[in-house]
């Protein structure tokens, strides 16, 4: 057991005009999750808390979360691992705060939309699978386990400060499909992705990647996409 | 309130969801309600596989996947219906790569199958590989691609609606009734297709698998509009559940030859009563009984209740040299750290997130977690909703699939890798189906007011002025139920459970609900999920207390042995005023006898 | 009604990044400083050079100032060697991957350079 | 594994001026290294001060560094190191502010602001060009 102070960012769009910060004390095991803390002050505190959650292990994307600062998901987030006994949980940056920790992901959901995220492949089916290669699925096989949590996008300083910037997880979404050999729609998604607000616009930060849950190597999947639109090749 | 018409409604946005979605909409107006984001539902949890006859790397043939099927349901699925999964399997997974699924592959190319627990090449009876695999992340590709295809068809969606209930006049179902969780305003969703795709309820029970979400909706719904619960008494407990948190090692693990070992460094399975020829990919429901009674007998590991699952390259090469086991072209099996790595990243990685051991250099302590429900709302293979015992009335209009759904391909016990097969066959020809009806009947009028029964619901909850606190009622049931309806049953256990069950309920008649607004009130959403999941456990327990035999993954102590004269049958639970009436339907037979179940 | 998505700056400086993140504010800064600093420098220059202004030597006088060169080759240096990283990290994509030790080399190398500005500047006082 | 190629995208700035701020930093690494191995070889090693040597560096006109200690000036007044003065100046005054451009656009949304700033970098950028280029040929 170790005592921690959880201090929580509130906000009732029903009761207040601007948010503030709760603070809870609680006893808590070492290999507690974040979310476990959350469930605990929801559970016997303060049942207005609101907060999305799903998997409670770290592939459904529910939980991105600002935790002392940092993107994380509180469900892949152990107080073992959190050096301070002083926890600060926020909602992620970037997008229109709803309730608490629940933010609006449609605009999100909507740059994600923007790349073409599906397969396509106008050709006759084959009878059986097409075949492609091991190596051929490993080229994508990084950006495929993006499970759209929104970590990444929420913590790159690029779209904050544009939000117009269709963000990494969109081009990691693009670069799953652009590099996967079975795909046809490469050309296009590279055009959407030339764009003002493209793939241009990230400055090669790296908090994406430093954030992303399933340790994806964002930056350089984007700098991939960057390279296949400056040479016009996808190798 | 709000009312939208469309000719069919999915519920629920999960690979059972999305496929029936996908399918309905090529001919149909469609929209998919889920109360999550689409990418959110727990099929992209599923780590291990999905099962199909392809051959890619040896001999294989739909029949027998038929046959291992059946044999593990412990003959209680419909042979009729398991057939024709097992036909439509490969198909439905080339669909799937059609669909751009990123499947591993093998050396030349083709989608990589690995072995699963209970299935096997009939006439040598040695396991097969038989389960398409993208990693250990198939589900997560599975749901992904889905959804990839979902936009790309335009499929309408409704993100963070929670459905509280049908709407069913006399003239039969008319729609749904959705909350629309950010702002709280009620939907009606006028439909002449309803299809539940919902998923399952692991939330009854303390250790589990599942998510937060796993309540039980779609089929709490049904009981309380009178439609009966298929064989709710079966529901399956995975052997390898992370310790304490229940979070799933994948069956592959065991696939790619990791060993169970007990305190004191035996590899339990291979003793007598356990599963001497196949071993650790006997089918769940005996691994898991083989490892309680382990527990039982105090060889858990430093007499805790846990017990390891060993996948170093040592222990693994080891045991694969006593087995003699092969690799497909002939050679010795031998692995090396780096190949696990590249097989099982995920596992790996939730190891060593949340146990601080790597599976590569040190075993895991694992547990059996509660992980999956082969009962539901009866269909047949169209997913239509079959409500009584003689397989003669469906409920025109309703469909179910999915986890949530009960066909029965499952029986009383689910091999692993066929509940995602399971979700993309019936999902397509539910989906084909509800836009047929709908293609081929009138909307039924909507009631004076369609949201009554809901919203009389909400309020009951949201005025609920008590002293009782939700997760106190939550915490008391999962952990009875996990005590007296788990892996192992007993009569007074069942009995204890059931009381406790039933005082809950009044108890949370009495609950206190802190949040009163509109917006995101999930407080409000979670209490109805808790009640939702009361009733599941009430009707869970009582079909279980009444089951006096031993099946798949309904174990009882008291009666040890499986009893096909007086219980080969499916249950039927209906949830009334006073209590959980219970009546049998037969089992469909095609080719398979019932033999004794040995692996 | 939801909260503003805006994201300010120093809201944003608040998150913890880590190297990355600050290498990128701190080359925005010392960016703008530069064309701050040599726009006025190239004016000045002009000035004084066609017309004699009094307005240019002051502005040059300011520039040589110690703490103010030790403050702009700290910025220059900064800007120099941490483009050079974004560049080679750029364009040549595969080194992302090594993108933690970038940084580990790059202050190294501002180190160095720095040091032996501070020597000099100081070397210069000294010697008056 | 089989070559895929895309046709090459058309024309936009942001692209280019990505490349362009890229390049443009390796141009200027290029004309700084090259000018301050000359100062260096022709005697600043010995002579003179730190910020004559950085004016060196940068910008190898004799006008700017009139107090230099480098004995032979002469080296210097030649149409080599015109070019590469013209050459710095030209990188170093639209890498700059191209590189305000940018950051104005990241925090200014497309209203009146945005125009008007873009319209003032633009000519900032001609009247800085034309004043250091005359600098140079005139000394
Ligand atoms: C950890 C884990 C690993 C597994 N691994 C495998 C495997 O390897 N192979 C295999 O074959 N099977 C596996 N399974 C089983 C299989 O994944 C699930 O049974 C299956 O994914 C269920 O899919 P579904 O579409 O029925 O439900 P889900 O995917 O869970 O979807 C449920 C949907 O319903 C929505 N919903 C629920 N209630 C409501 C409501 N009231 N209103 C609106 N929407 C609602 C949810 O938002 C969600 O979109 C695994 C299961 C788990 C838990
Ligand atoms: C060797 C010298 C230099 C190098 C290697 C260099 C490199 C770079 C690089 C790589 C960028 C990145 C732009 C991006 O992320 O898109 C940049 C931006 C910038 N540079 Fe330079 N630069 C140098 C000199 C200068 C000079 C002399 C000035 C000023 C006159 C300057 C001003 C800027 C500005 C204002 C930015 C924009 C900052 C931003 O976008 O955040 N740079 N520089
Ligand atoms: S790339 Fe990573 S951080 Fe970004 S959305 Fe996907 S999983 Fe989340
Ligand atoms: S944080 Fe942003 S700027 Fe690029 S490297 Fe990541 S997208
Ligand atoms: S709850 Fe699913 S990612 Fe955290």
């Amino acid at each position: 057991m170790k005592k921690i102070t959880l201090k929580l960012f509130r906000y009732n769009p029903e009761t207040d005009t601007k948010p503030h910060y709760d603070t809870y004390k609680l006893e808590v095991e070492p290999t507690d999750r974040v979310l476990d803390l959350l469930e605990k002050v929801k559970g016997y505190e303060d049942g207005t808390l609101s907060f999305r959650r799903s998997c409670a292990h770290g592939v459904c994307g529910s939980c991105a979360m600002r935790v002392n600062g940092e993107n994380k998901l509180a469900c892949k987030t152990l107080i073992q691992d959190i050096k301070s006994s002083k926890i600060t949980v926020e909602p992620i940056l970037g997008m229109p705060v709803l309730k608490d920790m629940i933010v609006d992901m449609e605009p999100f959901f909507d740059n994600y939309k923007k790349v073409m995220p599906y397969f396509i492949n106008d050709d006759p089916k084959p009878e059986k699978e097409h075949i492609q290669s091991i190596e051929e699925q490993e080229r994508f096989d990084d950006t495929a386990k993006c499970i759209l949590c929104g970590a990444c996008t929420t913590s790159c300083p690029s779209f904050w400060a544009n939000d117009e910037y269709v963000g990494p997880a969109a081009i990691v979404n693009a670069h799953r499909f652009i590099f996967d050999s079975r795909d046809q729609g490469a050309a296009e998604r590279l055009q959407i992705l030339n764009d003002q607000f493209g793939v241009y616009r990230c400055r090669t930060i790296f908090n994406c990647t430093l954030a992303c849950p399933r340790e994806i190597e964002i930056t350089k999947a984007i700098g991939e996409v960057k390279k296949a639109i400056a040479t016009g090749s996808l190798d | 309130m709000k009312t939208h018409q469309f000719e069919v409604v999915v519920v629920g946005a999960g690979g059972a969801g999305l496929m029936a979605g996908l399918y309905a909409s090529k001919s149909a107006s469609t929209a998919v309600i889920s109360k999550l984001y689409p990418a959110r539902s727990h099929t992209g949890a599923a780590q291990g596989g999905i099962g199909a006859a392809l051959g890619n790397l040896e001999e294989d043939r739909p029949e027998w996947h038929t046959y291992d099927t059946v044999k593990g349901s412990d003959y209680l699925a419909d042979q009729d219906a398991v057939e024709f999964m097992c036909k439509e399997a490969p198909g439905i997974v080339y669909e799937l790569e059609h669909m751009g699924l990123p499947f591993s592959r093998t050396d030349e190319g083709k989608i990589a199958q690995r072995f699963f627990g209970g299935h096997t090449n009939n006439e040598t009876t040695k396991p097969v590989k038989r389960t398409c695999y993208a990693a250990d992340r198939t589900g997560h590709m599975i749901l992904q691609t889905l959804y990839q295809q979902s936009i790309k068809n335009k499929v309408q969606f409704y993100d963070e609606f929670q459905v509280l209930d049908i709407i069913k006049t006399d003239e039969g179902i008319a729609g749904i009734v959705a909350l629309e969780i950010a702002t709280g305003e009620m939907h009606v969703f006028h439909a002449k297709s309803i299809i539940m795709a919902t998923g399952g309820w692991g939330r009854v029970w303390e250790i589990t698998s599942n998510a937060f979400a796993y309540t039980g909706d779609g089929v709490a719904i049904a009981l309380r509009h009178g439609i009966p619960a298929q064989d709710m008494e079966f529901f399956q407990f995975h052997p390898t559940g992370i310790y304490k948190m229940g979070i799933l090692i994948t069956e592959g693990v065991r696939g790619e030859g990791g060993i169970l070992l007990n305190g004191k460094g035996e590899r339990f399975m291979e003793k007598e009563g356990n599963a001497p020829n196949v071993k650790e990919l006997a089918s769940r429901d005996v691994v898991s009984r083989a490892m309680y009674q382990e527990m039982k007998q105090g060889n858990g590991v430093d007499g805790e209740r846990y017990l390891y699952l060993d996948v170093t390259p040592e222990t693994v090469n080891k045991y694969a040299a006593l087995d003699g086991r092969t690799r497909p072209d002939g050679t010795p099996y031998v692995v090396t750290g780096e190949e696990i790595l590249g097989k099982l990243p995920d596992i790996i990685d939730f190891c060593e997130t949340y146990l601080g051991v790597n599976p590569v250099t040190d075993p895991m302590p694992v547990q059996p977690t509660a992980h999956y429900g082969m009962g539901g709302i009866p269909t047949d293979n169209y997913g239509r909703v079959v409500v009584d015992k003689d397989r003669k009335e469906i409920m025109p209009g309703l469909y179910a699939v999915g986890e949530n759904g009960c066909v029965s391909v499952h029986g009383s016990n689910r091999l692993g890798s066929n509940s995602l097969l399971d979700l993309v066959v019936f999902g397509k020809f539910s989906g084909i189906e509800a836009a047929n009806h709908a293609k081929n009947s009138e909307y039924i009028p909507l009631p004076e007011n369609p949201t009554e029964y809901a919203e009389q619901q909400l309020d009951a909850l949201r005025n609920a002025d008590g002293d009782e606190r939700l997760s106190e009622i939550g915490r008391e049931m999962k952990e009875v139920m996990f005590e007296h309806v788990g892996v192992f049953r007993v009569e007074e256990g069942m009995k204890e459970a059931l009381e406790k069950i039933r005082e809950l309920k009044v108890r949370f008649k009495n609950i206190k609900i802190d949040d009163k607004g509109k917006q995101f009130n999930m407080d409000l959403l979670n209490a109805w999920e808790l009640s939702n999941l009361l009733d599941i456990a009430e009707v869970t327990t009582a079909a279980a207390l009444n089951r006096k035999e031993s099946r798949g993954g309904h174990a009882r102590n008291d009666y040890q042995e499986r009893d096909d004269e007086n219980w080969m049958k499916h249950t039927l639970a209906w949830l009334e005023e006073d209590g959980v009436r219970l009546d049998y339907k037969d089992v469909v037979f095609t080719k398979f006898e019932p033999k004794k179940r040995v692996y | 009604m939801a909260l503003n998505r805006k994201v300010g700056f120093f809201k944003g400086l608040k998150y913890k990044g880590g190297g990355p993140m600050w290498a990128w504010v701190l080359h925005r800064t010392s960016g703008l400083a530069m064309v701050v600093f040599v726009g006025l420098h190239i004016i000045a220059g002009f000035l004084t050079q066609q017309f004699g202004s009094e307005a240019g030597i002051a502005i040059n006088t300011i520039y040589e100032n110690d703490i103010f060169q030790l403050v702009i080759f700290f910025l220059v240096i900064f800007h120099a060697v941490n483009g050079l990283r974004v560049v080679i990290l750029d364009l040549i994509t595969p080194l992302l991957e090594y993108q933690r030790e970038a940084i580990w080399l790059e202050w190294l190398i501002i180190m160095a350079l720095y040091s032996l500005v501070i020597f000099s500047v100081l070397h210069d006082v000294m010697m008056g | 594994m089989t070559s895929r190629k895309v046709a090459k995208r058309g024309f936009n700035l942001d692209y280019v001026m990505w490349l362009f701020m890229r390049l443009s930093a390796l141009a200027m690494y290029a004309v700084g290294l090259t000018g301050l191995t000359a100062a260096l070889v022709m005697g600043a090693r010995t002579q003179t001060d730190l910020s004559t040597l950085v004016r060196w560096t940068f910008f190898q006109n004799p006008s700017h560094v009139f107090s230099s200690d480098i004995v032979v000036l002469d080296n210097f007044i030649n149409q080599f190191w015109q070019i590469m003065q013209i050459t710095m100046v030209f990188f170093g005054v639209t890498h700059g502010l191209n590189g305000l451009r940018i950051v104005v656009e990241d925090f200014m949304g497309s209203t009146i602001w945005r125009t008007l700033w873009r319209g003032f970098i633009f000519f900032a950028w001609i009247f800085i060009t034309l004043v250091a280029i005359y600098v140079v040929l005139a000394s």
